[in-house]
């Protein structure tokens, strides 16, 4: 049939469509995010371009000149030297040359690195060697040098950390425990986030990104909130940017709130609206992506959510575009047609002003 | 009367003349035998020695055939430490081509066990790589680093919170605890090095928290060894004497706690080592003199015995080595040709 | 897939003025369009010419705020940085810590 | 330290023979005089040879060890790790894992 459109599912299969079955799982897709986050849908002119993205006959797209928006990511140094696990390719090169390479010779607007075990809490242990190699870095690059790291408070409960854990204790009934359990280990993590946040700003840091956060639920949040103002207050000219893990902040604990408002169940416009309070100064909005649905379904979900984001936050919004997040397939090997129409659509609809 | 130049276990440099030189040398050799049990060293051993402090040479050597096998603790993380821009690929190649290193060792930054579990997937790519374009064998090292599972860093309760409570009881239980966790992640890491292709596995600066750290440790070797009959295993200890922070804890029907290298190496073959690598500790306040007579007489007694191998760790502050950060190599040269000509040692 | 995302969506880096729209975002909060027109004000160019290579290709050579062919002589790295904070009138922490050592 | 400590006792790892010694350690626990001797034997040098660069140097090229200048088309890695099991008669983790992954056995069996 003439009218079949290739596009893929969550997961990343290649499917074929037609016209007619795209447009309705695009308009599927958007009310379920408008329902779920309580959101408006799309208007029929925005389904209409994002159908014309992904019936583009080209494996790529882009956005017309003008409209380029700013890049950051989350780690750039891993994409060379880090392993499969991490979407690497295990290059036998240095994170500073694999800094210097992004910059060079994939112009990149901006840089990231981190440590190979991508949480605070491990970094803390090592953090000479890090801010050794942020300091150096730092002087042989042009463009704004970030570094990053998860908040991750799972680490901080057993049989890792110190604390219960509150996955054990919830399911025997001990709701009052697990709660006191993620008070105590958010508030080590915010001392731990603090403490590496500062040994970087002293060497001159330019930017800090605290990647998937949330990933742990509300305490995770509300760890990140709390050291992002401690930091802000002590070093103003150091940028912080707040990534989250998911759409849906988990209610792990349920009852914590910041300024006011409960973290539990926000949903991206409300994320954006805490991290701009605390002094966080880019957002980036994570959309979770179901696989069994298809990608223009999962598209139209993402951009949704992403453009009432864009549209009430003081702060800029950049998108997590990664695996498995924002309309991008669930798959180690991610399809570039995805990942350049799902930039496309978040970028002219959504209108992110980063990535 | 003519005076040599040496250096203060801190690494001040001093001058001694012949006689204060021969009156160190003897005293730091009573002190291993006092406290090690170990025999002395023969009058040539002195001399040969104090041959060593007086010569006016900055560098030293070993006497020509008489050269050993170099084994390193956290081998690539000495590039990234001291923010050499270069992989740990690249930091082995230069170790094996510009160094000309007789074995290698891989190592994530943060050199123990635990942070190594969560990045392992990690190490093995970069291992297997190494291990195509390298001609040594090679080696994946850590520490055990029982610390790191007590509170706060750990899930258990801290014995350096409890002992002085005289909560010794609860203390003991928490060891045991670690123990067990800490064995785990020894031997997960070490079989997924092994099974990506490493010639062995170094536990290095074994013991640190004491004799439940060295069980452990004795623990993990003997299950990786039960599992791959073919693996080397390194093991360096971290001081010359086991701390017994537990006290109670028996291997093989011998109590760990208070142990000195002889024993040490004794037990750790038992376990399944392959190569032993003994500590000695440095006293600042003493003579190099003081320190290396120390060290030697401490190895002789390894080496004198029919056993395994026996490496002795030579770096900042153990093996006769000031303890500075930039170890002077007129220190370092006179402890590595003693240990090797009179502590007779297969490596270091 | 960063890669892709440069390709089908990113100012270009040092290729361009993405590094300079970045600083925007980064230091004063910037939205996209708001930092876009900042930095082009600043320039004296167009917007539209932000993303560039023709012109900002020999703009960043003449401002002597670095460029992605890092030439030999020229200004890169951290003298570049400090450069693009007196062109942008912001502050540069990296700046500010180098300078304070010198 | 670890130049120091190489240039004060080490053999010299592939400038010399120091790795094909310490094989010996790592593969079968054998201690320093024993495994300087068992390479010397296999290589028909003297142990005081084992130590020589220029010795060791011309007898690594003739049976392509892999040598410290990495020469155009000599062994660099597992392959010399190959010819050093053959040579020293050791087992060599890496090289058993290399010849499973590219089906060793069976591909020698059909060139036969």
């Amino acid at each position: 049939m003439n009218d079949e459109i290739l596009t893929r599912m969550g997961d990343g299969e290649r499917i074929s469509m037609s016209a007619s079955e795209i447009k309705e799982e695009l308009l599927v897709g958007t009310k379920e995010a408008a329902t779920k986050g309580k959101v408006p849908e799309l208007s029929s002119e925005d389904l209409d371009q994002i159908f014309e993205i992904i019936s583009e006959k080209g494996r790529t797209v882009s956005v017309p000149p003008g409209e380029e928006i700013i890049v950051t990511d989350d780690g750039c140094a891993k994409i060379f030297s880090a392993g499969p696990a991490d979407g690497g390719a295990v290059l036998p090169i240095s994170r500073q040359n694999a800094v210097q390479a992004y910059e060079r010779s994939f112009a990149a607007d901006t840089l990231n690195f981190g440590h190979e075990d991508y949480s605070f809490k491990p970094v803390k242990a090592i953090i000479d060697c890090e801010t050794q190699t942020y300091f150096t870095t730092s002087h042989v690059t042009t463009a704004p040098l970030f570094y990053g790291a998860q908040p991750n408070l799972g680490l901080y409960y057993r049989p890792d950390g110190a604390h219960d854990n509150p996955a054990d204790l919830l399911p025997m009934g001990k709701i009052k425990e697990a709660k006191a359990s993620q008070e105590a280990a958010a508030e080590q993590l915010k001392e731990d986030m603090v403490f590496v946040g500062r040994k970087l700003a002293e060497v001159g840091c330019e930017g800090l990104n605290f990647d998937t956060a949330a990933s742990a639920g509300d305490a995770d949040f509300y760890a990140t909130l709390k050291a992002v103002e401690e930091l802000k207050e002590k070093f103003p000219l150091m940028s912080i940017e707040v990534g989250m893990a998911a759409e849906f902040v988990l209610g792990m604990h349920g009852e914590i709130t910041y300024e006011g408002k409960r973290l539990a169940g926000m949903y991206p416009h409300d994320q954006a609206d805490a991290v701009a309070s605390a002094g966080g100064d880019i957002f980036g909005p994570a959309v979770n992506v179901n696989t069994s649905k298809s990608f223009p379904w999962n598209i139209a979900r993402a951009v949704t959510l992403v453009k009432h984001t864009s549209e009430v936050s003081e702060i800029p919004v950049h998108p997590n575009v990664g695996m498995g997040v924002c309309g991008v397939p669930m798959a180690l090997e991610t399809p570039i047609d995805c990942v350049t129409r799902a930039t496309k659509a978040l970028v002219l609809i959504g209108k992110a002003d980063g990535l | 009367m003519s005076k040599y130049t040496s250096r203060m276990g801190d690494g001040f440099s001093i001058e001694l003349t012949e006689s204060e030189i021969r009156k160190d040398i003897e005293d730091g050799m009573e002190s291993a035998v006092k406290h090690g049990k170990v025999e002395p060293l023969t009058d040539t051993e002195i001399d040969h020695l104090l041959e060593i402090f007086k010569s006016p040479d900055k560098v030293v050597g070993v006497e020509r055939g008489k050269e050993v096998i170099l084994t390193y603790d956290s081998g690539t993380t000495k590039f990234k430490r001291v923010n050499v821009s270069v992989s740990k690929i690249q930091s082995l190649q230069i170790y094996e081509r510009i160094l000309g290193a007789d074995t290698l060792e891989l190592a994530h930054i943060d050199y123990s066990f635990k942070p190594v579990k969560p990045i392992v997937v990690f190490e093995q790519p970069i291992l297997e790589q190494a291990l195509l374009m390298t001609i040594p064998p090679l080696f994946y090292g850590a520490m055990p680093n029982l610390g790191l599972y007590s509170q706060p860093d750990g899930p258990f309760p801290n014995p350096g919170d409890l002992l002085p409570k005289g909560e010794i009881k609860e203390a003991r239980a928490s060891y045991d605890r670690q123990i067990e966790l800490a064995v785990k992640d020894m031997v997960y890491v070490g079989s997924h090095m092994y099974e990506a292709g490493a010639d062995g596995i170094n536990f290095d600066t074994t013991a640190a928290a004491g004799d439940a750290e060295f069980y452990a440790a004795l623990k993990a070797v003997e299950i990786l060894k039960s599992k791959y009959p073919d693996i080397c295993i390194q093991m360096g200890m971290a001081s010359e004497f086991v701390l017994g922070m537990h006290g109670e804890l028996y291997y093989d029907g011998v109590r760990l706690a208070g142990l000195y290298p002889q024993k040490q190496m004794e037990i750790a073959a038992k376990a399944g080592v392959s190569i032993f690598g003994i500590t000695t500790n440095i006293v600042t306040n003493e003579t190099l003199p003081w320190n290396i007579a120390r060290a030697v007489t401490f190895t002789k007694s390894c080496t004198e015995s029919d056993s395994i191998p026996v490496h002795a760790c030579v770096g900042m502050g153990v093996g006769g080595v000031p303890l500075t950060l930039a170890p002077p190599v007129d220190a370092l040269t006179r402890a590595s040709k003693a240990l090797v000509e009179i502590g007779r040692l297969d490596g270091l | 897939m960063p890669i892709a995302h440069i390709l089908a969506a990113g100012m270009g880096g040092l290729r361009t003025a993405g590094d300079l729209v970045a600083w925007m975002q980064m230091t004063r909060r910037m939205r996209i369009a708001e930092a876009k027109k900042y930095v082009a004000d600043k320039l004296g160019i167009n917007i539209i010419d932000l993303s560039n290579e023709d012109v900002m290709y020999n703009l960043r050579a003449d401002l002597g705020i670095g460029r992605v062919t890092g030439d030999p002589g020229k200004e890169y790295g951290i003298l570049a940085k400090s450069k693009i904070a007196k062109l942008l009138d912001i502050e540069i922490n990296s700046v500010n810590v180098f300078k304070s050592m010198m | 330290m670890a130049a120091a400590h190489g240039i004060a006792s080490g053999i010299g790892g592939i400038r010399s023979a120091g790795d094909l010694v310490g094989r010996m350690q790592v593969s079968r626990g054998m201690k320093t005089e024993a495994a300087k001797k068992y390479v010397a034997d296999k290589l028909k040098i003297s142990v005081a040879d084992i130590a020589d660069p220029v010795v060791m140097s011309e007898i690594r090229e003739d049976l392509d060890l892999g040598r410290v200048n990495a020469v155009p088309g000599a062994a660099k890695g597992i392959d010399a790790k190959f010819r050093i099991a053959d040579l020293l008669d050791i087992e060599i983790n890496c090289v058993n894992k290399f010849k499973k992954r590219i089906q060793f056995e069976k591909r020698s069996k059909s060139n036969e």
